[in-house]
């Protein structure tokens, strides 16, 4: 017999008034992992889980298989994206702080994920998204107005001051309706690329979930699903190392890495730099091309780290070192391709400075316009009466009952 | 006309809808190939193909979350709960996205799913293949719950359902798949061929949802009931020589108040009845709408019979069901006051 | 005696009772280092260690499941679900498990656990942060359920839970966390040290469960409420004039159905409020028994005032909420009739 | 633009008709996986998940670092306590045929997982057992007379006629409450774990699951929360093939292995011979002495073949060929064990027919006694009154009420 038992508590390597550290997260060379092609078979990558893909070097320089045929063209486009994606988030929780909407959450350090994911798919796809992809819709080209009026639960807000703030729904832009409850959407993007399979169709879906959030039941669900039937979905977790206060080593990410979750479901799975707009692109590809090649579904890790606070109800500074992201060896995504353009000549600190100031700009007129509808307390707003819409499709008699007692 | 059992009924549904909408996919836990535990959908993955009648892994949460991801995309699927008291796993799917979908993205998504379970008890299944869980559908607001007595209605439902672009619980009696059941364990077991309600249309026809049925008409008091019991009740009136007047309600939301009140009004007298346990089932429900709507036409309290506030054991299943006798001393008591 | 807001009292209770019983564990989301969103586990990982207060992944329905092994095992663990809308997950260990295993078992295992829940609305929360989802736990029997409305309650009904060897479900009104609010969000806030019921003993008290409590005598009409509603039940009493007598039940299950028809029978009248969605909710019950156990008392219908029957909306919370107004009117109607 | 998708449904290798085939099954030599120390890295033993381990040979040797200490004498146990677990399952099967009891499931083929395992542990340790493991009651001595009254739901059954037959509870054998819903114990099983570990205990848990089930999503709540708190638990799948009519790739065990599922969290996990009672007896020991010493949980897959019907509600030939099971390349637990012992002599065919016998008798005598306490539809039963008992631990007014009701 031997000792007595006791449990075992992950703890981060830091707390609040220590230094940061993040010994823990190894950072193998850019360009070290090598592009299979995409019929691979799962077990021959199994190593990719315990490793991670990354096209830029310390440098700038893009290197490897996966450094991909992107043009500077669209590579400014994509910088410009994640600038415009940081821009409205700042204005956004500003907005919230002047009390013209509830809540917001920002995506702050992890713009290549989402801006750099949607260029890969085609018009036509799906994603399930979590409250933390506004990139998607933002690299989609989606109006800006149009989200704002979401926060601000106004009058134009095509959500009828329904739901909160950043949780918007975008059919046209193949962006699904966001939930409040985590996991829930991604066994739905599982049976929406089945639909898409039992259909015949060519389009795929793209799920998304936070480290946190993999330990949720749906998780397992999802995988389940997509191993037995094979369907066009890709399976993303955005790992950035926190859930609320609680860090991925909470969700089981100290004992394993979240890509290796895939290996039990015979489902290739790729660990990805996702500060990384050009690994992000490549990435993503490769398993969008798996999707529509009828060969099934992939899972991502998108290595990353949440720069800002959770949401606005959250003060960081509470459960983690203020400086921690500073300190996250793959730094900031904007600047990393910033530095890409530059070296190669096709960007300079002006013209950077010049498109700050645009998306800035953008963003500010946007705003105006949305807060021309409404905010959340002031000016025109949803009318009572939806309400007791869209409960169902046909309002039934106990809800139009309702709605006269309402007196509206 | 064809003379068919509820499972029979319930099957010819979906292969009525299946055969001229293409949409319509349905799968569960061995629904596939074996065609179902309860046979209810034997047959379809030979005709269809397995990409539109499959087997499901064993996960009750994940067959509800991708029929909602398959209702968004533009499908139609009819998914099966092995059984109703399985369906709780995949209780967040329904309460949080098949009810919500429609709501929070301002009409542009919305989940056209029917799930189908069978539920009650009287088939010595114990606490895990007897439940009516009906009651924690119906507080879920963006739901349709319905509940099938008889071969007629549970096509004519089915079908129904499936056209509907809400999310439908579609709760099957298990006691009445194969034989109407009138609560006497001990009489042998008759089929459905000997009832007038197994009497089947081919093809497409619907019973709108929000519709009751009239079972009996009488004038000494109404019966409120479903499933089950509304032969439960029928027996009970037959053998106490009440003059019930029984109403089936065949969909609980939405709900025929009007039916309801039109006879409460003209009785005075109201029993509730169901399988499901007493405390918060829709029989709470259903007693005080009728408070509310028919206060100065009542003559005596509602009176509800429901399970008991138990789980629904094995070998005392013919204790804890609401039988005959219980119903006719509520039919009585009713009539006391 | 010290004055405690409710997130202070909850945690009191937990603090009290972790220090005299070393099988008391409080684990949850974001619980542990953190001390829970609300801050209502606060300090007590410090005080206890990392092994009796800790952070649980986010899974609802493995929060359930380990809290029904420990208990099994012997502990009494108290589980946090950072939000009564994201308890569903964890409905099916709840339903079938937690609540079965005395059964199920003879009596040989048992789950003496406590899950605690964020419920209700008044905080801009929208759909998923403002449900009040306590009928779908009355419906299951073997689960008992407690809202508290204030501070001493708070703490007394949760070292009562705790000490209880039954699972109980344990709603705390979030809106009521940090001070009353009597449903006037335009009104400054008024933090808890000014009400009488922050008067929390210092040590282990208990507040029975099943014992309700009298906010208010009068002789007019019954109002039945609990949680926010008791609050919101005395604003309206007070502006309409209507000399309503308030019962706040404190506990669903068990429920005190002798002080409800002691007073309905006194005063012939009867309003139920909550702010849970209309339909099936626990209102329902309420009427029905109350109809059923003072109908010859009752002078006019049973006024039931509820949340309507939509998920929660964001901009619209105050054109939802059961405010003092509409709880008004059903005083003034009941009165009329 | 490649084709059009198409849905994958995975099939079994044959259906009714066809010819039993199980050559996807692959079978590696016995002897040919090594012991690792407990202590062992996870990750140093992923390579067991696809392989299996296996201790007898085909002549009945037992051979390889597995082959474990047992002597002559415990081997003859385990061969009976197999012996009396298919022997009771015969007599109950019957008894279900004749009328006495509702509902039945046998164990037949998987007795030495449950017997073999049961033997591992000690007591104090507790089972979490699906309906298919009675072996771990029989193996530990429990009284069949005891688990017959909870079949017959007759006067003397502990669980008072509630329970379906064959879903036991006996706290005293460490045999935890048999649920009907597939799943829920796991993770139950690993907050018992936890709450050991938690008052720095010294006792186990075994958790169960069928390869079925293993798609449930409280297989993955077990899973994370074994992997972020390291308590002492087993977590066994027993992989017989089938779930009901469903074949296990319809869980995924065509695109993986049920073992691997444990390295997305960092367990250590084992694949094993189910029907080699050794092989089950030193996998077991091999994570029992894990737990013990605060290593934290293992994951074990048993390959099995369910020899019956999934229960007396089933009809096997409606889904799969009748002769399958005889080409079940793992062949019988009983007749393997047997074989080894008749090698080295401390068996023999004659000994073998006596047991047989004697087991026999011994549930015959069990099964008059538990009839003269009455069966389903005759003689003695539990009252009615006690069915509103243990709802609660006292019973509320509300059910004292309707007790009264029912006039009992
Ligand atoms: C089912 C459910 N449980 C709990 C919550 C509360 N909650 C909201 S966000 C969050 C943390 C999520 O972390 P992660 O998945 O890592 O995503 P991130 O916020 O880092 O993008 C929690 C616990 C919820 N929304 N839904
Ligand atoms: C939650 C739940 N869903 C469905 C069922 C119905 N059911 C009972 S046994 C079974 C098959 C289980 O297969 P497996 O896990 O492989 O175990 P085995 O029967 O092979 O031992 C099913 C689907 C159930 N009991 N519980
Ligand atoms: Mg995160
Ligand atoms: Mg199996």
């Amino acid at each position: 017999m031997s000792g007595r038992l006791s449990l075992h508590v992950p703890e981060p390597s830091v707390r609040p008034g220590g230094r940061p550290d993040f010994s823990h997260v190894s950072v193998p060379e850019a360009g070290e992992v090598p592009r299979p092609p995409i019929d691979v078979n799962p077990s021959e990558i199994r190593d990719f889980a315990y490793s991670m893909i990354r096209v830029l070097d310390d440098r700038g320089e893009a290197v490897g298989d996966w450094a991909g045929p992107l043009s500077a063209e669209e590579l400014r486009k994509g910088l410009r994206d994640m600038m415009l994606t940081r821009a409205f988030d700042a204005r956004m929780l500003l907005s919230q702080r002047q009390g013209k909407t509830s809540f917001y959450i920002t995506s702050l350090g992890e713009e290549a994920i989402a801006c750099a994911h949607r260029k890969a798919l085609e018009p036509g796809d799906m994603c399930f998204p979590t409250y933390r992809q506004q990139g998607l819709l933002i690299a989609a080209g989606w109006p800006l107005v149009d989200m704002m009026c979401e926060i601000f639960s106004n009058e134009k807000d095509r959500l009828r001051g329904r739901q909160l703030p950043g949780l918007y729904s975008s059919k046209e832009a193949g962006f699904f309706t966001v939930s409040g409850n985590l996991g829930t959407q991604y066994p739905q993007a599982v049976g929406w690329a089945m639909a898409s399979a039992i259909m015949g169709d060519t389009r795929i879906a793209s799920g998304w979930i936070g480290d946190g959030a993999t330990a949720e039941t749906d998780f397992h669900s999802a995988l389940v699903f997509a191993s037995v039937y094979r369907p066009p979905v890709i399976l993303n977790i955005v790992n950035n190392q926190w859930a609320i206060s609680s860090y991925q080593g909470i969700a089981g990410g100290e004992a394993a890495k979240f890509a290796a979750r895939a290996h039990g479901y015979g489902i290739p799975s790729l660990r990805v730099d996702g500060n990384d707009y050009l690994a992000v692109y490549a990435g993503s590809l490769w398993a969008v091309e798996r999707a529509r090649a009828n060969l099934g579904p992939t899972l991502i890790e998108w290595v990353t780290y949440r720069a800002g606070a959770h949401s606005t109800s959250d003060d960081p500074s509470k459960y983690r070192p203020k400086d921690e992201g500073a300190a996250w060896p793959l730094g900031d995504p904007v600047e990393r391709l910033k530095t890409h353009l530059i070296l190669h000549g096709h960007w300079s600190e002006e013209r950077q400075k010049q498109m700050r100031a645009e998306v800035d700009a953008e963003v500010l007129e946007a705003a105006k316009e949305a807060e021309s509808h409404g905010t959340l307390h002031d000016g025109p707003k949803p009318s009572p009466a939806t309400m007791f819409e869209d409960v169902y499709k046909e309002m039934p008699r106990h809800l139009r009952e309702q709605r006269q007692q309402l007196g509206v | 006309m064809p003379r068919l059992s509820m499972v029979e009924a319930i099957r010819d549904a979906m292969d009525c809808k299946m055969a001229e909408d293409e949409s319509i996919v349905v799968f569960g836990e061995d629904v596939g190939y074996f065609g179902g535990v309860f046979r209810c959908t034997e047959g379809l993955q030979r005709k269809y193909g397995k990409s539109r009648c499959f087997d499901a892994p064993i996960n009750e949460s994940g067959i509800v979350g991708v029929a909602i991801g398959m209702g968004a995309y533009g499908l139609r699927p009819v998914a099966e709960i092995q059984f109703a008291d399985y369906v709780y796993p995949g209780y967040d799917q329904i309460v949080s996205e098949a009810a919500r979908l429609r709501y929070r993205s301002g009409g542009e998504f919305f989940a056209p799913i029917v799930i189908r379970m069978p539920c009650g008890g009287g088939i010595y299944g114990g606490q895990t293949h007897s439940q009516s869980p009906e009651a924690l559908f119906t507080h879920v607001c963006g739901l349709k719950t319905v509940i099938p007595s008889n071969p007629y209605d549970a096509k004519g439902l089915l079908i129904a359902s499936i056209e509907d672009d809400d999310p439908v619980i579609f709760l099957e009696p298990k006691r009445l798949y194969n034989g109407p059941f009138f609560g006497h364990p001990d009489e042998p077991i008759t089929p459905w061929a000997k009832h007038p309600l197994s009497e089947v249309p081919a093809g497409r026809y619907v019973v709108p949802l929000g519709k009751a049925a009239l079972r009996r008409e009488g004038k000494a008091v109404t019966v409120v009931s479903y499933g089950t019991m509304a032969h439960v009740a029928e027996a009970a009136a037959e053998e106490t020589g009440v003059d019930a007047e029984i109403i089936d309600l065949r969909s609980l939301i939405p709900l025929d108040i009007d039916a309801i009140v039109g006879s409460v009004e003209k009785t005075g007298r109201c029993v509730i009845v169901h399988e499901a346990t007493l405390t918060s089932g829709f029989g709470a429900e259903l007693a005080a709408q009728v408070m509310e709507r028919c206060f100065y036409s009542l003559e005596a309290p509602i009176q509800r019979v429901a399970g008991w506030d138990t789980p629904y054991p094995h070998a005392e299943e013919w204790d804890y069901f609401p039988g005959p006798a219980r119903v006719g001393r509520a039919l009585l008591k009713a009539m006391e006051a």
